[in-house]
């Protein structure tokens, strides 16, 4: 008969015995695997891989993409190597695009019936209705010029053209001067500047050591607000090593162009016809030659506007909101198309969310670096969220115009023009206009092409224009944060390292007396937002670098004076 | 870690530093395993009054520990190796060797404790005397009686038990005094008295060796003066002030004495249980 | 022959505009900040960092310089203290590899590293609700309390590998494998290639005397080689010095 | 009312007396354990480490904690090794401090690293070649001989002797109890020097790097030094300690008096190391490294200072103190001298944690500076009270000093005499 001490004994033996056998080191090892796959961490999504090809609308510059996906869903983007715009080069921005449409900020839903039902009224009361673009060139720039004409009194605003309109061929310049302007910090196409860089010398007018003062060739450094003096000195060949450099042609002037120094300088130095040309832009349907004329929207009459439909879904230059509201009458109805609540959403009675690359259907003019007109599409990778509406056919359905089948009645018109190559991204070959049929050019362009015009021959010579010009300001305004969304993972730029300076974050000068991390107030005529100070001793003291957001461009934009005070 | 795992290569660095380890596992294991073994084979051998014994002695400081023949003043100082069981001592059996048991004159009172030579004690203030029918009777000697005056609790071992040399005799309470008393002799219970005797116990043997661990005679008042001398420590120890009227005689019930004395303490002491 | 994959960075044509940190974020699953991250908690396993020639305005200059593993190779610090081989170098590529899975976090290694190039954890790892739906499949994310670093984005290499295969070639060295910073280096500053093959551009590039290592005394011998012909920008390979601008390092 | 498992014949306070002693200790590993809680269950983004400074305060602590702690081993190796008799008085005290010092490092240790639950992978995929992993065995595998140790003396209570089991136990274990001691001086020697070692390797940080003698660094050899030298001096000033709060003698006058030489003579070995070290580091390990001595010392704070008051102030003068018969006679200078001695090794290995961390490497590194949160200390605090606590109740029920009890009275002389024969048990 077993006693308990014998069931001791056999547990006790077999323990031992199994200690022996590779069994329970086995099982630990399962273990350890285990302990491997933590619990609550997001599993990636497996399944087929391939690649897609679309363009970039998050800034004018459209640099051509390529999508890997997964299934249908974009993982990460790169650029397209061999194109002969973007030469295969993505800004961080480009770079995590795709990560838009999930992020936390995003504007998902707004007012629509309210919004529509407000316009109307304000129609029905006769008042003037007005669409300002922020991109304008687009096709669904054409749809509301076309809806605008068909509303009475109906305006089509759109921001001050760069260079009047003209465009700049950086292949042709040996010299560039530039007073202030982010050549190598987002300007124009980032890949088509780097490809040109090496043939030009740039010389830098900056107050402060921005990225593209650091790279340029010669930085001169000036006092925050002198720029445009140093301008009229060179002008003057106040600055004979400047005038030297200035010598090794062709040259091309690029600054605040509404300061006739640089207009005075560009014809000096030539510029005019061989660094600034004249661009034509892609062809439109004849049926749309009766679309309202483009307006600066400087140009509008005062407290005249009663309805301002605001498209900012491509983001483009902004125009601070103190100087718009001068445009609209007391009890305007403004309404936001926006994905974002930072732009004029802040302003607007209505915000009506949008779809966000690379959600959009959209196209993308030429940029100004691009001598050519352009014609490429943003082709929508993921469907647009639930709730977004398409502004374009939002204010088509206003006007009672159709304009569904735009995009492709464009791309009809260019190929009926037979004018210049289109560039196919999956093989990079290039075929000309004349030999495609307009059913296999609007595929390619939705598989991802871009349709490139030849230059001119006869093109005119172009014209700048200098207008009444603003003062410098003391705030050097850098691109950080984009005028919109901005992918989460940015963080690693802003908090997780200093390499460009978060939303509502000021580089200042250590002199200035403030401490790094200090929370203070940027103030202006404008008002004033918090900050935060991070100190920089390559800020000049007196100088202030903030980044640029709706927000800080409402405050900063067109005033001087700027300050930093104490909360 | 093992030859199976991942990254374990037959390399020197491996075998060198894992052997270390895996020496150092077994010797500790052993150890354990050794000390686990032989507790249980001394549990098996009933040798535990022998060992908690042994452990009590070694616990007492050294003077406690002093051979009899230091007492007495045979020797300059030596202290005792067998655990005052001289039974099985060289250097007692020569020193006793050439001179029979030194029986003085019957003395019946020393410092006015009786202290009667008749019968052999222990230094554990007990006494033994062989009685005619041979066995013998146990009984507290009187210093011992004294200290414990009228004890609170007597626990004596019920008869049938067999007692051995130093082991636990039987327990005295006294206040907060709780001590064993150790067994003078190895025998058999069989008879338990409240008087005089406590115990009646047939002795394993009864030959002149089976006594020779006891002292006798002479060695009592010599063994007696240093008793009292540690019984006069113990209470400087426990009460700075008390103290014995010197030279005098202890009274009968010493406890009452001193009512706020830690008394087991004291007899902790004079009872060699530490 | 094993490969030994590197780098040159030419630092003269680094703009810092960071695109190379946030494709290497895309590309590996790195989650974005955390609310509490700082640049000292953060998780970028390449950083751009802003150097200046220490004189003061205007006199100043600034040059940015991105730091990812140097990928040493010989007796790699960290390689050598990680109590539980958690870290290894592939011999076929001399690529630095970190075992997440395998890690318990007691950041020897990161002590051991004198690029700081390793980061830690601090956090669970999260992204904005539907952002998990861009995670990269060929890399797994990793849990908090784990270090982790560049290798190279050993997932394309994976890839790469069995593309050549599939292509016939020999699979050990694939022809189109560059990591995403690389990739996504809008001035081309970033080549990356096998310095054992004399006729890749980076091996050419790294023999250049305008070429330098950081710390290349510590003989860890890494495989990041930086190029830049300005002289002070050379003086970063070298020991700290204490003095001015040292302190207000941004990047 | 616990008056049966306080050994007979020594006097200790009352039970409600020692609860108030108790409690503040208590409250103090209340808060520790909840800071610990916290960090184990929201991750170490409870601390203020980060990717520059991944070692803070706790590393800092275990360092100096084993060091102190190392008494029980050197102790231990005098007294049953070499046969230094007198050690006796102490060692029971040494062992268990040496067992707080070693189990409350192992738990820091345990919240320090990011995955605990990955802890034993070290034992599973060891890399032979990491100081950590020789750490990291040596440690648990001491821990564990120091808790064989500490058995020994929790059997001898009062109570638990009448279980014949356990008394038989542990005069079985005692009589082993050399294997033991050399088992644990093996582990506790290689491990002290691993974790000197921890830093010398760096390689990286050439602040920290050493030069090697055989397969190891050599701050190996003088962490084995220092701690053995500290060892003694920690058991002087805890005993010392203990008897003034307890208002007690604990041990003979001579004892003291024998581990302030044997403290001053290793300190002094250690200072004449330390200091070839140092200069063989200054002049050719760091220069030929492309790192000049020099600049280590002009990041401020940490000036020549630091290194001056390592070797010096801390180390030969007290050294000097311990070593003349004179001062060490006398109890002031003694304890003052030892407690230079741990101050000593505790910024010896702060320099080691903190300053190697602190010190840029790149040339566009800044200086880093570090504050552990309220979180880090609070851990930190659990282990003190937890110490205190654990030796408070071996003292109160344990016989952490076998002298005591003679020493509850001035005893004649003759009685010390050593005898010629002696039975004793060890």
């Amino acid at each position: 008969m077993t006693t308990r001490r014998d069931l001791f004994k056999i547990t006790g033996g077999a323990a031992v015995g199994a200690l022996l056998t590779p069994a329970p080191w086995r099982m630990i090892t399962d273990g350890a695997l285990w302990s491997e796959n933590w619990p609550g961490i997001p599993r990636p999504a497996r399944g087929e891989i391939r690649a897609k090809f679309t363009n970039c609308t998050l800034c004018p510059a459209g640099c051509a993409m390529k999508a890997r996906c997964v299934g249908d869903q974009p993982i990460s983007l790169a650029g397209v190597a061999g194109h002969p715009l973007s030469h295969g080069a993505l800004c961080p921005f480009g770079i995590a695009g795709h990560h838009l449409p999930y992020h936390p900020e995003r504007l998902l839903s707004g007012a629509v019936e309210d919004a529509a039902a407000a316009i109307k009224k304000g129609i029905g009361e006769g008042g003037r209705i007005a669409v300002f673009d922020t991109r304008p060139g687009r096709t669904a720039s054409w749809t509301y010029r076309r809806a605008m004409a068909s509303l009475p009194g109906g305006l089509y605003l759109r921001p001050q053209a760069a260079l009047n309109g003209n465009a700049v061929d950086l292949s042709a310049a040996r010299t560039v001067l530039s007073f202030g302007v982010p050549l190598l910090d987002g300007w124009g196409t980032p890949g088509n500047v780097i490809q040109a860089r090496g043939n030009f010398r740039l010389i830098q007018v900056e107050a402060i050591e921005s990225r593209t003062a650091a790279m340029a060739d010669l930085w001169l450094p000036t006092n925050a607000g002198e720029e445009r003096a140093m301008a009229s000195i060179i002008l003057n060949g106040g600055m004979d090593h400047i005038a030297r450099e200035l010598e090794n042609g062709p040259v091309l002037v690029l600054g605040p162009e509404d300061w006739p120094e640089i207009v005075e300088l560009n014809r000096k130095y030539g510029a005019l016809g061989r660094t600034i040309v004249s661009r034509r832009d892609a062809p439109v349907p004849d049926t749309w030659k009766d679309a309202a004329p483009e307006m600066e929207w400087a140009d509008a009459a005062e407290g005249s506007i009663r309805v301002l439909l605001i498209d900012e879904t491509a983001p483009g230059a902004y125009v601070p909101w103190h100087s718009l509201e001068t445009k609209l009458s007391r009890d305007a109805v403004v309404v936001a198309f926006t994905a974002t609540r930072d732009g004029y959403a802040r302003h607007a009675q209505f915000s009506i969310p949008t779809a966000v690359f690379p959600e959009a259907l959209d196209d993308i003019p030429a940029a100004v670096d691009s001598p050519a007109g352009v014609f490429r599409l943003s082709t929508s990778l993921v469907p647009p969220a639930a709730g977004t509406i398409d502004p374009a056919m939002f204010i088509a359905r206003l006007a009672g115009i159709d304009a569904a089948s735009a995009l492709r009645d464009r791309a009809g018109a260019i190929c009926r023009s037979a004018r210049g190559n289109v560039f196919h991204y999956a093989d990079s070959k290039s075929t000309p206009m004349k030999e495609m049929k307009a059913d296999a050019f609007w595929k390619s362009l939705n598989e991802g092409a871009c349709w490139i015009d030849d230059l001119d021959p006869k093109a005119p010579a172009p014209k700048l224009v200098a207008r009444a010009a603003t003062r410098a300001s003391n705030v050097s305004l850098v691109e950080t944060c984009g005028a919109g969304l901005v992918s989460p993972l940015f963080s690693k730029l802003h908090e997780e390292s200093h390499v460009r300076l978060a939303r509502h974050e000021i580089a200042l000068n250590p002199a200035g007396g403030f401490h790094d991390g200090e929370r203070v107030a940027l103030q202006t005529d404008c008002g004033r937002i918090a900050m935060t100070v991070l100190l920089d001793p390559s800020i000049p003291p007196g100088s202030i670098q903030a980044a640029t957001g709706a927000d800080v461009l409402d405050l900063c934009g067109g005033v001087t004076g700027a300050k930093v005070v104490r909360i | 870690m093992l030859p199976w795992n991942y990254g374990f290569e037959w390399n020197t660095g491996h075998v060198v530093f894992l052997g270390a380890f895996y020496t150092v596992l077994v010797i500790v294991a052993t150890t354990v395993v050794n000390a686990i073994w032989r507790s249980r084979r001394a549990l098996r051998q009933h040798t535990l009054d022998e060992l908690r014994w042994s452990s009590d002695f070694h616990e007492l400081s050294a003077a406690d520990r002093a051979c009899r023949h230091v007492i007495t003043g045979e020797l300059r100082s030596r202290e005792c190796p067998n655990a005052f069981d001289c039974r099985k001592c060289e250097t007692h059996a020569r020193l006793t060797a050439n001179q029979a048991p030194p029986f003085a004159a019957d003395e019946e009172e020393i410092f006015g404790m009786a202290f009667p030579l008749d019968r052999f004690y222990h230094r554990g203030h007990t006494w033994v005397r062989r009685e005619p029918d041979g066995t013998v009777t146990i009984g507290l000697d009187e210093l011992g009686r004294r200290l414990i005056g009228a004890p609170d609790a007597l626990q004596l071992p019920a008869p049938g038990t067999h007692l051995s040399v130093n082991g636990a005799a039987f327990r005295l309470k006294k206040r907060d005094a709780d001590v064993r008393v150790l067994s003078p002799l190895d025998g058999e219970v069989i008879e338990t008295g409240t008087g005089e005797w406590l115990l009646r116990l047939r002795p394993d043997r009864l030959d002149e060796q089976a006594f020779r661990h006891l002292l006798c005679g002479s060695e009592v008042r010599p063994w007696l003066m240093r008793e009292l001398e540690r019984l006069q420590l113990a209470l400087t120890a426990e009460a700075a002030m008390a103290s014995l009227a010197d030279g005098g005689v202890p009274v009968t019930d010493i406890a009452a004495g001193y009512p706020e004395m830690n008394w087991d303490a004291v007899c902790g002491e004079m009872f060699l249980e530490p | 022959m094993n490969a030994r994959y590197g780098m040159t960075i030419d630092i003269d044509r680094c703009n810092g505009c960071g695109a190379c940190m946030v494709a290497c974020a895309v590309e590996n699953n790195i989650p974005p900040a955390h609310a509490g991250a700082n640049d000292r908690k953060g998780l970028t396993w390449i950083r751009v960092y802003k150097v200046d020639n220490g004189k003061e305005y205007p006199e100043r200059r600034s040059a940015f310089v991105p730091v990812l593993c140097q990928q040493c190779g010989n007796e790699t610090p960290c390689a050598h203290v990680c109590p539980q081989q958690a870290v290894d170098v592939d011999p076929k590529t001399g690529v630095v590899g970190q075992m997440p899975e395998r890690c318990l976090g007691c950041r020897y290694c990161m002590a051991a590293c004198p690029y700081h190039a390793r980061y830690f954890n601090w956090w669970d790892p999260a992204w904005p609700k539907g952002m998990e739906k861009t995670l990269n499949p060929s890399v797994a994310p990793r849990m908090r309390g784990v270090v982790e670093k560049c290798n190279f984005c050993h997932g394309r290499w994976h890839e790469a590998r069995q593309r050549a295969a599939a292509g016939g070639l020999a699979a050990s060295e694939p022809v189109d494998y560059v990591p995403a910073c690389v990739e996504a280096c809008p001035a081309g500053a970033i080549r990356f290639g096998n310095l054992n093959d004399a006729t890749t551009e980076v091996a050419r590039k790294s023999k250049e005397p305008d070429s330098f290592r950081l710390l290349e005394k510590l003989g860890t011998d890494p495989k990041i080689y930086y190029h830049s012909k300005r002289d002070w920008v050379k003086t970063i390979a070298e020991a700290p010095r204490p003095g001015a601008g040292k302190e207000n390092v941004r990047g | 009312m616990d008056k049966e498992f306080i050994t007979r014949g020594v006097k200790r306070c009352s039970g409600g007396k020692f609860l108030l002693w108790l409690t503040p200790w208590v409250l103090l590993l209340a808060f520790g354990l909840f800071s610990a809680a916290l960090v184990l269950i929201k991750g170490l983004n409870q601390t203020n480490m980060d990717n520059r400074f991944a070692f803070g305060l706790w590393i800092f602590l275990d360092l100096t904690v084993i060091a102190l702690g190392a008494g029980a081993f050197f102790t231990g190796f005098l007294l049953y090794i070499l046969k230094i008799d007198d050690l006796k008085a102490v060692i029971n005290s040494a062992v268990v401090i040496g067992l707080v010092c070693y189990s409350g490092a192992v738990c820091v240790l345990a919240v320090d690293v990011g995955q605990p639950l990955r802890a034993w992978f070290t034992f599973w995929y060891p890399n032979v070649h990491s100081m950590l992993t020789e750490v990291t065995f040596c440690i648990s595998c001491y821990l564990t001989v120091l808790a064989i140790e500490y058995l020994p003396i929790v059997l001898k209570n009062r109570r638990l002797r009448e279980v014949p089991s356990m008394l038989v136990f542990e005069h079985e274990l005692h009589k082993l109890i050399y294997v033991l001691a050399g088992v644990g001086t093996f582990l506790s020697f290689f491990h002290q020097g691993s974790l000197g070692g921890l830093y010398g390797v760096l390689r990286g940080r050439p602040f920290a790097f050493r030069e090697g003698l055989a397969l190891w660094p050599s701050t190996f050899f003088l962490f084995i030094i220092s701690a053995a030298a500290v060892g003694p001096s920690f058991i002087l000033l805890t005993t010392w300690l203990v008897e003034k709060i307890s208002r007690k003698k604990l041990v003979k006058p001579e004892v003291p008096g024998l581990l302030a030489r044997i403290s001053g003579l290793m300190l002094a070995v250690y200072v004449l190391a330390k200091t070839v070290d140092t200069l063989v580091w200054l002049n050719r390990t760091s220069p030929e490294r492309g790192f000049q001595g020099w600049q280590y010392y002009s990041w401020r704070p940490f000036g020549t200072w630091i290194l001056f008051a390592e070797i010096v102030v801390f180390g030969l003068v007290p050294a000097l103190i311990l070593l003349s018969p004179k001062l060490r006679a006398n109890a002031g200078w003694r304890l003052s001298a030892a407690a230079m001695a741990c101050c000593g090794v505790a910024l010896n290995r702060f320099v080691m944690t903190v300053q190697t961390l602190a010190l840029p490497t790149l040339s566009f590194d800044p200086f880093m500076s570090y504050y552990p949160s309220w979180q880090e200390v609070g851990t930190f605090l659990a282990v003190v009270a937890y110490g205190v606590l654990v030796y408070s109740f071996s003292f109160r029920y344990f016989q952490l000093f076998p002298q005591e009890r003679d020493l509850r009275v001035q005893t004649p002389p003759q009685r010390e005499e050593r005898e010629l024969i002696t039975a004793g048990r060890y």
